[in-house]
C-alpha cells in the first residue's frame, strides 16, 4: 500500500472544472468570494446531471420498467453517499429534502408540533441562521413553548454561562446551534451542547449546512440526533439538501409533507405511513438533483474535505493579514484555528452595499447584508457586514483583488 | 435464452398456473397478512405445527399477485414444509432466490420476497420472538394484523 | 398578420428534441408510455440548465454583485413565465415550490393550521392522488375538522348528487379536487366544485399537476383560489413545482417554511414576513430549477397548449381503438372528449406488474400500481391497473407496440 | 465615463457626503419609517404642513444607509418641498429616479426608492388615504409603526 502524504489541493487546477470562471465578469475574470451563500458547479456535476437525464430519467420506485429501475438505482446510489459523507449507521436514516432549511422545519413541524408544549423550553443561538432559528421560534409559539437564545458576548461567542440558567426555566426539549456560522465562520462547540442537550432530555439538532461542504462531519462523533444541509453550498445543484436522523426518532414521528410515497396505505378512515426514509420523502422526489448531489459529494471526497479545510484555513490566515492593512477595516469572528473560511468586515463609514457595489465593478463578488442572522447583527450592532467567503477553487489573487477594491472604497466613499 | 424466457421460465409459470399451498388453514397456529405497498397486493400465509410445536407440518397462503410473487409463494410453502420454525424463522432469503432462479430488479425483489417474509412474521409472531435485524426494513412494508 | 390555421404538432419531429429516445431500451427503441408520472425533457430545457449554472449562477436576491443579479433576473423572469402560463393576475401570486404536492402541503398546514377546527368539513374526492388527500386528511384530524370524499359511482365518475348531503354535514371550508385525474385521465368539473365551494363559503384547491402539461390552464377562468403543479411533468426539471393563489388569502395566511430569506425583521421577541411570494419561499429556492421550468414553459408554448391537447385526444381514440382488439382487456375511464391522454385498464388474470415487465422487454415503458390513488382502486375493486399515458412526442408506433405487448402478455400469462 | 464613474457621479457623492434634509422634526405633521429588509437599513421620515395643511414645508430624515439611499433621500427632500401632499403621495418614481440619473439594477432600486416609499407611507398615514395599488408590495416592506 501506498503511504499517503497529507493530500493538499491544488486550486488552480480545481478551478478549471469549473466553467463559471471561464467568463469576464465587466470585463475582468469573475473573483467569487460568495461560496458560503452558494458554491459553483464543476463539469463533472453538471455533466453528471445532463447525463443522467439524458440515458436514466424517470420517475424513481415507481416503474417496473428498465428506465424506472436505472433511476431508482441512480437516486439510492445518491442516497448512499450522502449517508456515507456523514458517516450515518444506515443509508434510510439519510432523507433527502430540498435543502437545509426544509430539512430543519421537518424536524421543528413533525417533530415539535407532537413534542413540545407549555413548559418546555426550545433553545437556538443568537449566531443561528435565520433558518434554524424562525422554525424553531415559530413552532414553540404554536406549541407554547418557551423560546430561549443562547446570547452571545462582545466577541460574538455563545456565553454557556447560560446555561445552567436555562436549564432551570423550563423542560429543555430541543437545542439547534450551527456548527459553523455562516456570518462569522466560527465553528462552534455542538458536542459540548449536545452532551447538555442529552443531560437535558433533550433532541440535539445540528444545522451543518456551512459545515459540510467545507470539513469532515460525522454525525456519530457530533453525537447528534438531527444533521442539515444543502447541496447547494457543496458544488451539487439546487434544490435539494439533506436530513440525517436518528432512525429510532424518524420511526417514532409524525411525517412532515404528506402525500404520494411517503404512505403504506389511504383509506378514508385511516392512513399509515410508509418506511423510511420514504416516510419523510413525499410526492416526486428531487431526482436529478439528488443525483447530482451524489455527483457532488464523489468531487469533494475526490479532492478530500481534510484538503479543502488546510487551503481555507491558509486562505483565510493569508486575508486576514492583507486586510489589517485597509485603513479603518472592522473584521468580526474567532481566531483562525477555530474558524471557516468566512470573514465578516466592516470598513468604517463605508455601507456594506457599496463596498459590494465597488468591488463588483473589479469583478470581485463578495456579499453584504445581515446574512440571514439579524439577531447577530443586533449584537454586533451593525445592520450589515461585508462578507468574504472561501472555497476550493479560491485563489490568493482573489484576495489581492479583494484588498484592492476595498482600498478603492475606502478612497472614494469614506467620510 | 431470452431475457424473457428466463424470467418467466417453465417452473416459474408452473408455480403460478398451479399453486402449491394455495388455500386456507382454520385452525392455524401461526398466521399474517403481508402487503407489497407499490401494487397493492396481499399475501395470507397460515401454519399449522406438528406435536413437537415447532416443525412445519402444513403451510397455506392466499390472496393476489403477480406470477413472481405467486410462483415464489408456491416455492415457498414447497420449501418449509417439515422443517423446523425456529429454522424457517432464519431462512436465508437467498435460499428461496435460488429456487426462483430468475434474475431480480429491486421492485421484483420485493415481489418474490413478500411471502417469504409474511411468512417469518408469522413464526415470529407465533414463537414471540422479535424479528431479526435484517427484515426490520421489509416488515415495516407489513400489515400487522 | 398572417391567419393561424389551427396548430398541430408533429411528435416525430418533436421527439428529436429529447435525447432519450436515441437510446435503445434491451436492444429495442425506447416506447416511453409513462409521461403522466414524468415526462422526458427536451435539449431546449436541459441547455437551459447547463447554461444558466456555467454563467449565471449566484443565490438570488442576496447578492449585489453582477452574477447575483444575473440569476435573480432568471429567476424572476421564470416566475413571470409561470405566472402567466396560468394567467395569474399578478406574478408574485405565483409561489415556486419543489412540486405539487408541496404546494398542496403549504396550503393545508400554512391555512389549514389556522382556519380549520371541530365542526369544519375538508372535502376531497375518492379520485384524487394521495398528494390531494392524505395532507388534508392529516391536517383535518390534527385540526379536529371532518374528512369527507366525493365519492365515486361504478363509472368512476363524481357523485355530485352528495354535495348536499356533505353541505349538511358542517361547515364546509376546503374543496379540493384534481383537474385532470392522473389515473383515470379524467377531465374533471372542477369549475362547478368551485362555484358550490364558493357558495359554501369554502376555499377551492385544484390539483393541475395532471392537468397543466397537457392544456391550457386559467385560474381565472376555474375561479379557484389555489392550483398546484409540477415541472418534472410538463417537461421541466424536478425538484420545482408552483402554487398560484389568490393574493388576497396568501397575505392573510401564515408562512409555512421558516427560514432565510422569508422575513422581514427577525427578533428572539418576534420574527415579521416578508412580503409574496417570498414569505413562502423560505430558505435558498429551487433557482436552477425554476430557470428550467421556465424553458420548459417557453418549450410547451412554442409547442401549443391547444396542439398538445389534440395530439393526445388523437392517439388516445387511436389507442382505445386498438387495445379493444386484446381479449379479456377491460379499460377505465371516461369517454375520450372528458378525458387526457391516459388509459388505465387490466388483462383480465394478468397482473399489472407482469403486464409491465413483459412490456419492458420489448421496449415499452408503462406504469403499473396504484397510481397514488388507494381510495379509487378500492372502489374498482383492483389492487392495481396499468397505466399508459401520453405526451407531445408519443407516436402511434409506439401504441402499436403496446398493443402488441399485451397479446403476448395475454398469450402467455392468461389463465 | 466608465460604469464606477457614472454609479457614484459627483452629484450623487455630494449628496451622500452632505446630506440635505437630514435630522428628525419634533411635531412633525407626517412621520414613518421604513426598512430595507435585504440590508436592514432603516429610515424615518418627517414632514411638516404649511398653513393650508397640504403644502410641504419641511421634511427631514434620519436614518443609516448606502451611498445610493441616502442620497436618494437627500434629493427627495430638495425635490418635495413646497410641493402638495397629494400630489407627492402620487409621485412617479421615475420623477426621483430620474433626478438620480444612474443606472440601477434591482437590489439598488430597492436602495434608491425606500426614502420615497417611506415618505409615501408618511402622506397616506397622516392623510388617511390608502397606499395606491403601486405600493402595495413595497409598502409591506416598510415596518409600519
Ligand atoms: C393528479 C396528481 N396530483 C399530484 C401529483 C403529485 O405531483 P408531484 O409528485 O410532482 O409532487 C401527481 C403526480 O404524481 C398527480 O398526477
Ligand atoms: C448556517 C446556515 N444554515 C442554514 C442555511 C440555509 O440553507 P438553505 O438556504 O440551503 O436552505 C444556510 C445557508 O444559507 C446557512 O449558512
Amino acid at each position: 500500500m501506498a503511504v499517503r502524504t497529507k493530500p493538499r489541493l491544488d486550486a488552480r487546477k480545481l478551478r478549471a472544472d469549473f466553467p463559471i470562471f471561464e467568463q469576464e465578469v465587466r470585463g475582468k475574470p469573475l473573483a467569487y468570494l460568495d461560496s458560503a451563500v452558494s458554491a459553483h458547479k464543476p463539469r463533472q456535476v453538471l455533466d453528471k446531471l445532463r447525463t443522467f437525464y439524458e440515458t436514466s430519467y424517470a420517475n424513481v420506485h415507481r416503474g417496473v420498467y428498465t428506465l424506472s429501475e436505472l433511476a431508482t438505482a441512480e437516486y439510492e446510489g445518491a442516497r448512499e453517499k450522502v449517508a456515507r459523507f456523514v458517516n450515518a449507521n444506515e443509508a434510510r436514516e439519510l432523507i433527502f429534502t430540498h435543502g437545509a432549511t426544509e430539512s430543519i422545519n421537518l424536524v421543528a413541524y413533525a417533530w415539535g408540533l407532537d413534542n413540545l408544549g407549555p413548559g418546555d423550553v426550545v433553545v437556538v443561538t443568537e449566531l443561528e441562521h435565520h433558518s434554524n432559528f424562525v422554525p424553531w421560534q415559530y413552532i414553540a409559539k404554536r406549541t407554547g413553548a418557551a423560546f430561549r437564545a443562547i446570547p452571545l458576548d462582545d466577541r460574538g461567542e455563545l456565553r454557556l454561562d447560560t446555561l445552567d440558567e436555562i436549564a432551570r426555566s423550563g423542560n429543555v426539549k430541543v437545542v439547534a446551534n450551527n456548527l459553523v456560522s455562516n456570518a462569522l465562520g466560527t465553528i462552534n462547540p455542538v458536542e459540548r451542547l449536545g452532551a447538555w442537550a442529552h443531560e437535558q432530555g433533550a433532541i440535539m439538532v445540528v444545522d451543518a449546512a456551512q459545515a459540510a461542504p467545507h470539513h469532515a462531519v460525522d454525525v456519530q462523533q457530533l453525537d447528534c440526533d438531527f444533521l442539515a444541509f444543502s447541496a447547494h453550498k457543496m458544488c451539487g445543484p439546487t434544490s435539494v439538501g439533506a436530513l440525517w436522523g436518528r432512525a429510532e426518532l424518524l420511526e417514532a414521528m409524525a411525517p412532515f409533507n404528506l402525500g404520494g410515497h411517503m404512505i403504506r396505505s389511504v383509506k378514508l378512515e385511516e392512513t399509515t405511513w410508509g418506511q423510511l426514509p420514504y416516510k419523510f420523502e413525499a410526492g416526486t422526489q428531487p431526482i436529478a438533483e439528488a443525483v447530482g448531489f451524489g455527483a457532488a459529494i464523489d468531487y469533494l471526497n475526490d479532492v478530500g474535505l481534510d484538503a479543502i479545510e488546510d487551503h481555507e484555513r491558509e486562505l483565510l490566515v493569508y486575508a486576514l493579514e492583507r486586510m489589517a492593512e485597509v485603513p479603518g477595516l472592522v473584521t468580526y469572528g474567532p481566531a483562525p484555528e477555530r474558524r471557516a473560511g468566512i470573514i465578516s468586515f466592516n470598513l468604517e463609514t463605508v455601507h456594506p452595499h457599496d463596498v459590494a457595489q465597488i468591488l463588483d465593478m473589479e469583478g470581485v463578488a463578495i456579499r453584504a447584508g445581515h446574512h440571514c442572522c439579524q439577531p447577530l447583527m443586533a449584537k454586533l450592532g451593525v445592520a450589515a457586514t461585508n462578507r468574504a467567503s472561501f472555497y476550493l477553487y479560491t485563489i490568493p489573487e482573489e484576495i489581492d483583488r479583494l484588498v484592492e477594491g476595498l482600498h478603492k472604497a475606502q478612497k472614494l466613499l469614506a467620510q | 435464452m431470452s431475457e424473457f424466457d428466463q424470467m418467466y421460465r417453465e417452473v416459474i409459470l408452473d408455480h403460478y398456473k398451479n399453486p402449491r399451498g394455495h388455500g386456507e388453514l382454520d385452525d392455524a397456529d401461526a398466521h399474517a397478512e403481508g402487503q407489497n405497498p407499490l401494487c397493492g397486493d396481499e399475501v395470507s400465509i397460515f401454519v399449522a405445527f406438528g406435536e413437537d410445536g415447532d416443525t412445519i407440518d402444513e403451510v397455506k397462503f392466499s390472496g393476489r399477485g403477480c406470477a413472481i410473487s405467486q410462483a415464489a409463494t408456491s416455492m415457498l410453502t414447497e420449501m418449509v414444509k417439515g422443517r423446523s420454525a425456529a429454522e424457517v424463522a432464519a431462512l436465508p432469503r437467498d435460499e428461496l432466490l435460488d429456487e426462483i432462479g430468475i434474475p431480480l430488479t429491486p421492485v421484483r425483489l420485493k415481489c418474490a420476497l413478500l411471502g417469504l417474509s409474511t411468512l417469518k412474521l408469522a413464526l415470529h409472531k407465533a414463537r414471540g420472538t422479535p424479528l431479526p435485524e435484517e427484515w426490520a426494513g421489509a416488515s415495516s412494508d407489513l400489515e400487522l394484523k
